[in-house]
C-alpha cells in the first residue's frame, strides 16, 4: 500500500505544470500519460502536450532526440498545457538543455545525474557540466538523483541485465513524482501488469522500480524548500471521463457519424504525420462495420473516398497539409460531382515537408481556395482534442445533407494532445438517416435539386432504374447531361456556390464563448488556440477588461450574426498559429480591420502571450 | 415488371445510353462500344449492378454512352475511384475504362497498385499510341521516332508494352485484343469479367485522327494474319496464312523463336504449347513484336488468386462476427472515471 | 488579279465584327486566320475569337460540333473580338441554330443553304427549315447561297472527287467574304500554295474555289440592302506589327527570358487544354537551346522543373487549373527551396474538368493560397496575347532575382485569341544577366541572403567548394541546416513573406490605365477582361462619367500605391471571369467594398456588360 | 589547391557531410551509408558533381550525410527531379535514393517512367518492406499477413517484387544487394555507376524497429548460404553452403528447378549459366524467392541502350548545330506588316 504525508502535511497547489522530458528511448511519452491517467482518476482537470522529435529513434544523447510531455493539472478547470512548467524532469544533458529555458524562476527541477557523463554532456553541447554549476542550480529548487543507479538497484534481483534494467528508470522517476503530488502508484501497477502479461520478468522489474521512486519520496530527506504537495480535485461537471488524444477522437467520432447515418465508413487514406494515428484508430474498428484502405499516395486516397461515397457509403479521407495539397484535383471533382467526403487535415508545420512533427493552423487558405475554378466547400475546425468527436458527426450530417465535400481542420496540437473528457451518450446524440432513392422518381436526373438544401440525389450504383452518368464535365442544370452552354455553367457555378453558403442557416449562430456581445475588444480565433484563449480573455476579463471571445468552428460558410457581433466591438484581434489566414478571410467578409497575432513557431499560443496581445490592442 | 414476370432478355439497345456519341467518324472507340454494348447482354449483365468508370481522354468518354452506372472521373485515377466503389459494393461489376495515356503516363502508378491488389475488376486499357483527346501528343506507347506536336523532331522514350507493365505489377488476368475484331475482343471481355480479381486487357485501338494505321500491320488482313498469335490455352501457338508458323522454345534457352512446320523437320509435336497460367511464359508472349515476333492476341495469362476487396471485406465480417463494435462501449473502454 | 468596286461604290464602316461558323470539320479556324491576315496586312486594327468544341471532330452537323471565329476590325484602335457580330456566316443549320441569337438586328447573314438538309436540320433541332421561314429571314439581310454547289462547280475541273472538292467551300467562302469588304485574295492564295507545296491539285482547287467565291461577290447581284463595304485603315503607332496568339507569346517570351538571363530553358510540362499549344511551341525552339520534356504527369513536370532550376536552368512548369492542382505540394518545395521556378497557368472553365475548352480566370485564389502551409509566391497576370510575351519575361526576372517560384496566369482566351502586336526588338528588352557564385564565399550557406532581395545564393551542383544540401524541412536561418527550432521556424516563415513582400518595390507602381486618379468610379481588373473593360470605360468617360480603370499584371504582391489610388474614388468595381476573387484580396488587403462583376459562363465579357455594370454602379 | 598540385586522393571521410546520421541505431541504413562513402573514392568520384536526390523516408534522409550536392525533396518524386537536373546538367553522376514507399506506392509511377525512358542515373531503392518514418505501417513491398498499425489483422495485398515492376517497365540495368554486404554492395553500385541510361539497385535493407529481421532468412550466415544466389555473368548459377545446388530451366518448359549437382546425374554442365543481357532470364531470376528458390543478388539485368538525356540533348544539340535560334527573327517570322 502507498504511504502518504497526511493531507496536512502536503502544500496544497491549485495547479502545476510538469514536463517530463529525456530522450526519445527513455519512456517519457509513457511516463506523462501515465501520469495524466492517475491524475486524471484523482478528479484533476487537466491538459497535456506530447512534443517528440521527428526521428524515430534518433541517436541517445542528442538534443534533436529530446522527447518531452508537458501535463498542467489543477483544481480548477484549465485549457491548456501551461505556458512555463512549475517541474521539469530532465533525464539526461540533451534534455536539460532543451527544457530548462522554459522552466519557472525557483521551479522545480529534478535531474537525473548519472546520465550526466562526458559524452553526453558533449552531444549536448556542455562543455562543462551544469549540474556543477552553482550559479545555475541557485536559480531552482533542484532535486539531483542518479536515478539510473536507483533503478538498478530496485530491479536488481530480477538480473535483467543493465540495458533492459535501465528501461525502468522512467518508472522509478514517475513513482518519485507521483509521491511528490500525492498520487497512488496502483494504477500504474495495473497498468503494467497488464501490458507485460506476457513477460512477468519485465512487469516486475517496472513496478519495482516505480514502488522505489515512489518509497524514496517517502522516505529520503528531499532538500529543503521541497516538500510534498497535493493538488485538490477539480469541480468538474459530473458524468464519467476520460482522456482523449484529437486522433482517437476524430476517428470515434467518424464512427459514430457512421451508426448516425447509417451508412458504412469507408477510408481511403495514406500515412503522413500527424494524421495517420486516425488510420491506425479506424482500421481496429472492422468489427464497426469500418473498411479503412491504405491507398498508394493522398490522391488514390481521396479517390477511393469518393468512390465509395458514389457507392452509398461515409467516404473519408485523412491527410495533413501536403497531402491536401495533392487531393486539390480530386475534391475539385467531388465538388463538381456533388456528393458526400470528409476530407480531415490534421494539419502540421509547413510550408512543403516543413515541421511534420510540429503543429501550425496554416492551411486554412489552402482548406478554403485550394483548388482550380470556382470550387466552394464548407471548412469546419474542432477546437479540443475532445471536440473533434463532434465536429467529426457535423462534417457527416452537413456532408450527406448537403450532398458536398467537407473539410475539417485540426492540429498536431489536437491529434497528440490529450484532455478529459467527458463521455457522450450514443443515445444524447441526434441520428441523421440517410436514405438512397430506390424508385425511379417523375423526371429523375442526377442534377435534380431538393429545393431547400440544394443538395442533388444521392442515388446509387445497384438501384435498378436509376441509371445515370457523372463525370468532372459541366453538368446541365435540367438534365445532369454534359453542358457548354455559358448561360447554364453561370447558374451552376452559383447554384454550387449558394448551396454552401445556404449552409449558414443551418448552423449554430455566432455567440461569443466568453464575454458580452460588445465591448472593446473582441478575440475571434479558431481550432485549437481554443484554450489558450479562451483562458487569457478570462483572466483580462477578471482584470475588468471589455474583452470577449468568439471561437468560430465554421470557417465556411461563417455562423449567422458574426458581422453584427463584430460590429459591437472597437477592436478585433485574431490570434493564430500561422502568418494570418482567419484574419484575411474576416477582414474581406466583413471590412473590419481584424489585427492578426501571428505565431509560427510550430508551438502553441501560451496564455501569456495571447493576454499580452489582449493588452496591447487595448492600449 | 411484377415479380411473376419472366426476366426480361435484354438487347445490345438495353445498354446504350440516349446520348449522342461524340468520338471522331472512323475513330477505333465505336467499335469497341459495339462489342460491349452486344456482349453484355449475352452473360445477362444487369445495368443496374454494371459500372463504367474511366479518367480522361477520347477513350475515358466511354461510360456516357452506356446505359449503366457511369462514371466519368479525373485524369489517370479510375483505379482508386473504382476500389473505393467495389469496396463499398462489390456486388458491382466494374469496368474500367482508360486510354494509353491516362492508364500509363498520369495513371501508371494506380493500374499497378489495383492489378497488384487484385481488386475485381476488368480494366480495359485503349491503346492508340497517341494522346487523342489533347490533339495528337505522343503517349507512353508511341513508338520511338514518332512526331507529335511535342516531338516535332521525334519522340525519344522508349515505349512500354501494356503487358509488360502489368505482369511486373504482379496481375493475374492480362489479355490483348483489338478494337474492330469483335469476334475476339468479345470473348476476351467475357473472360475477363468472369476472372475473379482484377483482369488486365489491352485493347489495340486505332485513332485516324492522330495516329491513324498505328496498327495496321496487325489489322490488315494481308498483313495481319502472319503478324498475329491467336492465343488458345492447351493449344501449340501456332500461325500464319497457312498456320504453318509456330513458336518454340530455343533449346535449353529462355527464348522464343518462330519455326516454320514442314522445315528443318519441325513438326507440329515442336511447338510450344500455351498455357495461361504459365506467367513465365505470358512475360515472354507479352514481349514479342512485329516483324520479328508475331503479335500475342487473347489471354496471356489467367492465375485467379483470391481478389483483394473479398479479403478486405472478410475482415471486416470477421470482426463483426465476433462481435458487433458498440460506440458507448468504445467511448467507455480504457481508464475512465466518474465524477459525481 | 482582283477587282474592286473603286473606293466611292463601297460604304465605309468605322469597324466590323464577323463571326464565321461551322461544322468542326468546315475549316473555320482557318478561314478566320487568313480572313484575320488579310485584314491586318490592309492596315485595321483587330481582335479575335476563336471559339471550339471540346470534342477532336464532334459527328458532323450536330450543335456541340459547332466551331466558331469572330474577328473584330477597325478604323480605330479596339480592344475586344466585338460582343455582337454585324455579320454571321454559317455553314449548316447547327452553325445557325448556335450563333444567330448573337447576331445584331438586321445583321448580315450569309449562309449555305446547300447544307440545309433534312439530317442536318434534326441534327440541329429545327423541326422547319429556317431558311423558308421568311419571319425568320427578315430580321436579317440575308444572302442565301448554296456554296457547297458553286465550291463543286468551282473546283470540278480538278476532278477530286466530291467528298475532297467540298474540302474547298470555306475557301469559297472567305474570297466572298474578302470581296464584301474589299480585301484582296494574293496574301490567302500565297499562302495555300506554300501550305500544299506537296499537294498542287489541292493547292489549285482551293486557290480555284477562293477566287470563284471572290469573283461571286463582284460579279453577282447581292440582294438589295448589302452591298460592297470598306474599312479604313486604322491609325497605329508605327512599326512591324504581327498577329499573336498568347500561348505563342507566352512561348517566345519565355525563350526571350532565357536569352536576357543567359540561362538555359528547360521546360518539364504534361499535356492539358489550353495550356499544350505553349509546349509545342517551345518544343520546335531547340535551336535556342530550348529543353522540352513531356513528363508523366503534372506532378513529374513541375519537379523536373524545379530539378532543372537547382542545376541552373530557367525551370519553366505549364499547364491549366487541374494541373496546377496537382503541383501545389512541388510548388510549396520550390518555396522552401527558394529556387526559381515559372508556373504557367493558362485558367480554363472550372472547378473540376469542367469546361475545358472554354476561358476563366477562375484559378486566382489558388495561385495566391493553394498551398499548404504559409507559402508565399509572386502570382502575374498578362492582359493581352502580346502582354503574354512580356509578362514571361518579368515573370523570369522576379523568379531569379528574388530566387522564388513565381506564378504567370494568363487564360483559355488570351492563349487562342489573336491580336496584332507589334513587334519588340530585343535589344530594347533589359537583360538580366545572372551569375552563379563559382568561388566559396566566407561563411556560405545555402540560405545567406542578400540583405536587400533576401534571395539566397544559386550555388548549382558542379561548383567544387560550393556542395550543400537543401530539402523541403524548415531550414536554420544562420546555416542552412534543418531546423526544428520554434524561433527560427517564426523567423524564417516571416523572411519569406518579407521577400515576396518587398517584390513590391520592384514593380511599377499603380497608376490609371484609363482616366484619372480620382473621381466616382474605380474598376479594377485583372487578365484577360483588360480589352472589354479598357473600351467600357472609355465610352463611360466619354459619356462624361468620372470612371477610371486600373489593370493589374501584379496580383502578389500587389502594387504599391494600390491602396492610396482606391481612396480617391467613392466606389470601386471589380469585373471578373469567376465568382469573385480578387474582389475579395482588395477588400481583405484594402478593406474597400469593392464590388465584384462576375461572369461565369466561359464566355468573355461583352464591353456592353461591363458599360452596364458601371452605369449601375454609378447611378 | 593549385593547378599543379597531383590530384588529392580522396578518402571516405571527404564523401561524409558534417551532419550528425540521425537514425535509429542499428539501422540498416549506417551500413549503406558507409558502403558508399567508402566506394565512391574508389571510381575517383568527384564531390562537386555527385549528386544524392531522394524523396521522403528514413531512408530519403540518405543526402544530408553526403559531403556531395544533396537534394531531399518531397515524397515519391525524386526520379522527376532527377530527369530535369540531367536534363540541365548531363554532367552530374546523380544517384536517388528512394524507400519501398518513396519508390513503390506513391513515387511508382515516376520510377517506372525514369526507368523506362532510360535517363542516366542510378536509383538505389532501401527495401525494408515497412514505412519506417511514419512509424511502421506496412509498404508495397511488405508480406501478406504482416500486422501493421494500419493492417492489425494482417496485410492482405499481393506485395510486388520491385525487380519485377523495374523489368515491367523496361529497365535496363537491375540489380539486388544487400545492405550489410559492403562487399557484394559496393561493386554492384560501381557497376550501376557504370551503366549509362538508368540503373536500378534494389538494396534489401534492415528496419530493427519496425520490421526487424524481415531478410533474416537472406542475410543470416546459416540460412544465407542456401537462400541466396550471387549471380556472375557468364558463370553456372550455382550456390548453397556447399556450391552443390543450381539452377535448370525445366526441360522444355519455362519454368527453373533448383537441382544438386552430383545427385540424379546432374553435373556442372547442366546449370544454367547467367546471361546478364538476357532479359527473360532476368524475369525469372527476379522472381525467384525462398524457401523454394535462391534469392537472386547481383545484377540480373545490364542490356545498355543510348540513355534519353544524351538523345534529347542531342536533339537540341542538331537543332542549334543547324543555326542557333535568334529571337528578333522568330519574332518577325511568318506574317508581319509594317505601319509607317
Ligand atoms: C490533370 C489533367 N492533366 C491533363 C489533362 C489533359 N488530358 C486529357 S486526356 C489526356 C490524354 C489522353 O490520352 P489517352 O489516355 O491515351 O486517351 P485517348 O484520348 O487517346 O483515348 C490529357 C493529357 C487533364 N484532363 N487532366
Ligand atoms: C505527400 C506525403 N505523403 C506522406 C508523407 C508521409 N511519409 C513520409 S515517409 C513515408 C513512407 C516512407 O516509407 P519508405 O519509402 O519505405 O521509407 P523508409 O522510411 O522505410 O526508409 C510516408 C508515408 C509525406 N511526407 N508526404
Ligand atoms: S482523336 Fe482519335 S481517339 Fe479521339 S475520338 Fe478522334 S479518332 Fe478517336
Ligand atoms: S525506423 Fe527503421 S528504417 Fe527508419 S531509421 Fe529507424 S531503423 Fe532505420
Ligand atoms: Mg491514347
Ligand atoms: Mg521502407
Amino acid at each position: 500500500m502507498d504511504t502518504f504525508p497526511k493531507a496536512q502535511e502536503r502544500e496544497a497547489l491549485e495547479s502545476v505544470v510538469i514536463r517530463f522530458a529525456g530522450d526519445s528511448g527513455d519512456g517519457m511519452q509513457l511516463t506523462g500519460s501515465q501520469f495524466t491517467n492517475t491524475t486524471a482518476l484523482m478528479g484533476n482537470d487537466l491538459a497535456t502536450f506530447p512534443d517528440f522529435p521527428a526521428e524515430i529513434r534518433a541517436p541517445a544523447g542528442t538534443t534533436y532526440g529530446v522527447s518531452g510531455f508537458q501535463i498542467h493539472f489543477a483544481a480548477h478547470d484549465i485549457m491548456t498545457p501551461g505556458d512555463e512548467p512549475d517541474v521539469l524532469v530532465a533525464m539526461n544533458p540533451a534534455a536539460l538543455k532543451t527544457n530548462i529555458g522554459d522552466l519557472k524562476e525557483r521551479g522545480l527541477l529534478i535531474v537525473n545525474s548519472g546520465a550526466f557523463i562526458k559524452g553526453n554532456l558533449k552531444k549536448a553541447g556542455y562543455a562543462e557540466n551544469p549540474l556543477e554549476d552553482e550559479a545555475f542550480l541557485s536559480q531552482y529548487r533542484v532535486i539531483k538523483l542518479d536515478i539510473q543507479a536507483m533503478t538498478l538497484a530496485a530491479v536488481a534481483e530480477f538480473e535483467l541485465g543493465t540495458k533492459n534494467a535501465l528501461r525502468s528508470k522512467n518508472m522509478w522517476t514517475l513513482g518519485l513524482v507521483l509521491w511528490l503530488f500525492g498520487r497512488e502508484t496502483k494504477h500504474t501497477v495495473a497498468w503494467l501488469e497488464q501490458k507485460f502479461a506476457k513477460k512477468p520478468d519485465i512487469a516486475k522489474a517496472n513496478v519495482a522500480a516505480l514502488k522505489a521512486g515512489h518509497a524514496y519520496g517517502e522516505t529520503a530527506e528531499l532538500p529543503s524548500g521541497i516538500g510534498a504537495y497535493e493538488v485538490p480535485k477539480a469541480k468538474l461537471p459530473a458524468g464519467t471521463y476520460r482522456n482523449i488524444t484529437g486522433n482517437d477522437a476524430l476517428a470515434w467520432g467518424l464512427t459514430a457519424a457512421s451508426k448516425l447515418s447509417g451508412l458504412k465508413l469507408v477510408l481511403g487514406s495514406y500515412p503522413i504525420t500527424p494524421a495517420s494515428s486516425v488510420l491506425h484508430a479506424l482500421a481496429k474498428l472492422k468489427h464497426f462495420g469500418v473498411t479503412t484502405f491504405q491507398a498508394e499516395d493522398e490522391i488514390a486516397a481521396v479517390c477511393a473516398a469518393v468512390g465509395a461515397s458514389w457507392g452509398g457509403a461515409l467516404g473519408i479521407t485523412t491527410t495533413s497539409g501536403p497531402g491536401v495539397a495533392l487531393k486539390g484535383e480530386a475534391i475539385g471533382l467531388a465538388i463538381m460531382l456533388e456528393l458526400p467526403l470528409i476530407v480531415c487535415d490534421i494539419q502540421r508545420g509547413g510550408p512543403s515537408t516543413g515541421m511534420p512533427t510540429k503543429t501550425e493552423q496554416s492551411d486554412l487558405l489552402q482548406a478554403v481556395y485550394g483548388r482550380n475554378g470556382d470550387a466552394p466547400m464548407p471548412v469546419l475546425a474542432a477546437c479540443t482534442p475532445g471536440d473533434c468527436f463532434f465536429m467529426a458527426i457535423e462534417a457527416a450530417r452537413i456532408s450527406v445533407k448537403y450532398m458536398t465535400p467537407v473539410m475539417l481542420l485540426t492540429d498536431g496540437y489536437l491529434a497528440n494532445g490529450a484532455e478529459p473528457w467527458k463521455i457522450p451518450a450514443m443515445a444524447d446524440l441526434e441520428p441523421f438517416p440517410v436514405s438512397f432513392p430506390t424508385e425511379r422518381p417523375e423526371g429523375f436526373h442526377p442534377y435534380l435539386r431538393d429545393p431547400e438544401t440544394l443538395a442533388r440525389p444521392w442515388a446509387i450504383p445497384g438501384t435498378p432504374g436509376l441509371e445515370h452518368r457523372i463525370g468532372g464535365l459541366e453538368k446541365d442544370f435540367d438534365s445532369g447531361n454534359i453542358s457548354y452552354d455559358p448561360d447554364n455553367h453561370h447558374k451552376m457555378t452559383k447554384t454550387r456556390a449558394a448551396k454552401v453558403a445556404g449552409i449558414a442557416k443551418d448552423i449554430p449562430a455566432a455567440a461569443p464563448e466568453v464575454g458580452e456581445t460588445s465591448g472593446d475588444l473582441l478575440v475571434i480565433g479558431w481550432g485549437s488556440t481554443y484554450g489558450a484563449i479562451t483562458q487569457a480573455v478570462r483572466r483580462a476579463r477578471a482584470a475588468g477588461k471589455k474583452v470577449s471571445q468568439v471561437h468560430l468552428r465554421y470557417i465556411n460558410p461563417l455562423p449567422p450574426g458574426l458581422g453584427e457581433l463584430i460590429a459591437g466591438f472597437d477592436k478585433v484581434i485574431v490570434p493564430e498559429m500561422n502568418n494570418g489566414m482567419l484574419s484575411k478571410i474576416l477582414r474581406s467578409e466583413f471590412l473590419v480591420d481584424a489585427v492578426g497575432i501571428n505565431k509560427i513557431s510550430g508551438q502553441p499560443f501560451k496564455v501569456s502571450e495571447i493576454q499580452k496581445a489582449i493588452e496591447e490592442n487595448l492600449a | 415488371m411484377s415479380p411473376s414476370d419472366p426476366p426480361k432478355k435484354l438487347t445490345r439497345k438495353d445498354f446504350a445510353s440516349d446520348q449522342d456519341v461524340r468520338w471522331c467518324p472512323g475513330c477505333g472507340d465505336y467499335a469497341i462500344l459495339a462489342t460491349i454494348q452486344r456482349t453484355l447482354p449475352t452473360v445477362n449483365a444487369d445495368p443496374a449492378k454494371t459500372v463504367f468508370l474511366s479518367g480522361i481522354g477520347c477513350s475515358s468518354r466511354f461510360p456516357y454512352y452506356m446505359n449503366t452506372y457511369g462514371f466519368h472521373s479525373i485524369h489517370g485515377r479510375a483505379p482508386a475511384f473504382a476500389t473505393g466503389l467495389k469496396l463499398t459494393n462489390p456486388e458491382l461489376d466494374i469496368w474500367i475504362i482508360t486510354g494509353d495515356g491516362d492508364g500509363l503516363s498520369i495513371g501508371g502508378n494506380h493500374l499497378m497498385h489495383v492489378l497488384r491488389r487484385n481488386v475485381d475488376v476488368q480494366l480495359m486499357l485503349f491503346n492508340n499510341r497517341i494522346y487523342g483527346l489533347t490533339k495528337g501528343q505522343y503517349s507512353p506507347t508511341s513508338l520511338v521516332g514518332l512526331r507529335s506536336p511535342s516531338t516535332p523532331k521525334g519522340s525519344i522514350d522508349m515505349p512500354v508494352v501494356p503487358a509488360l507493365i502489368a505482369l511486373g505489377a504482379g496481375a493475374r488476368f492480362v489479355a490483348r485484343s483489338v478494337d474492330t475484331l469483335a469476334k475476339h475482343l468479345g470473348p476476351t471481355l467475357v473472360a475477363a469479367r468472369e476472372h475473379r480479381g482484377a483482369s488486365f486487357i489491352e485493347i489495340l485501338q486505332n485513332c485516324p485522327v492522330f495516329n491513324d494505321d498505328t496498327w495496321a500491320h496487325v489489322k490488315s488482313k494481308e498483313a495481319g494474319a502472319d503478324a498475329v498469335l491467336l492465343l488458345e490455352h492447351g493449344k501449340p501457338m501456332i500461325f500464319g496464312k497457312e498456320k504453318s508458323k509456330g513458336l518454340r522454345l530455343k533449346p535449353n534457352s529462355l527464348e522464343l523463336e518462330v519455326v516454320t512446320i514442314g522445315e528443318d523437320g519441325i513438326t507440329e509435336a515442336d511447338i510450344l504449347v500455351h498455357d495461361e497460367t504459365n506467367r513465365p511464359m505470358a512475360f515472354l508472349l507479352a514481349g514479342m513484336e512485329p516483324p520479328t515476333f508475331p503479335m500475342a492476341l487473347g489471354v496471356l495469362l489467367r492465375d485467379p488468386a483470391p481478389a483483394y476487396d473479398a479479403a478486405v471485406l472478410a475482415q471486416v465480417a470477421d470482426a463483426q462476427a465476433a462481435g458487433e463494435g458498440d460506440i458507448d462501449q468504445l467511448l467507455n473502454s480504457g481508464h475512465t472515471w466518474t465524477i459525481e
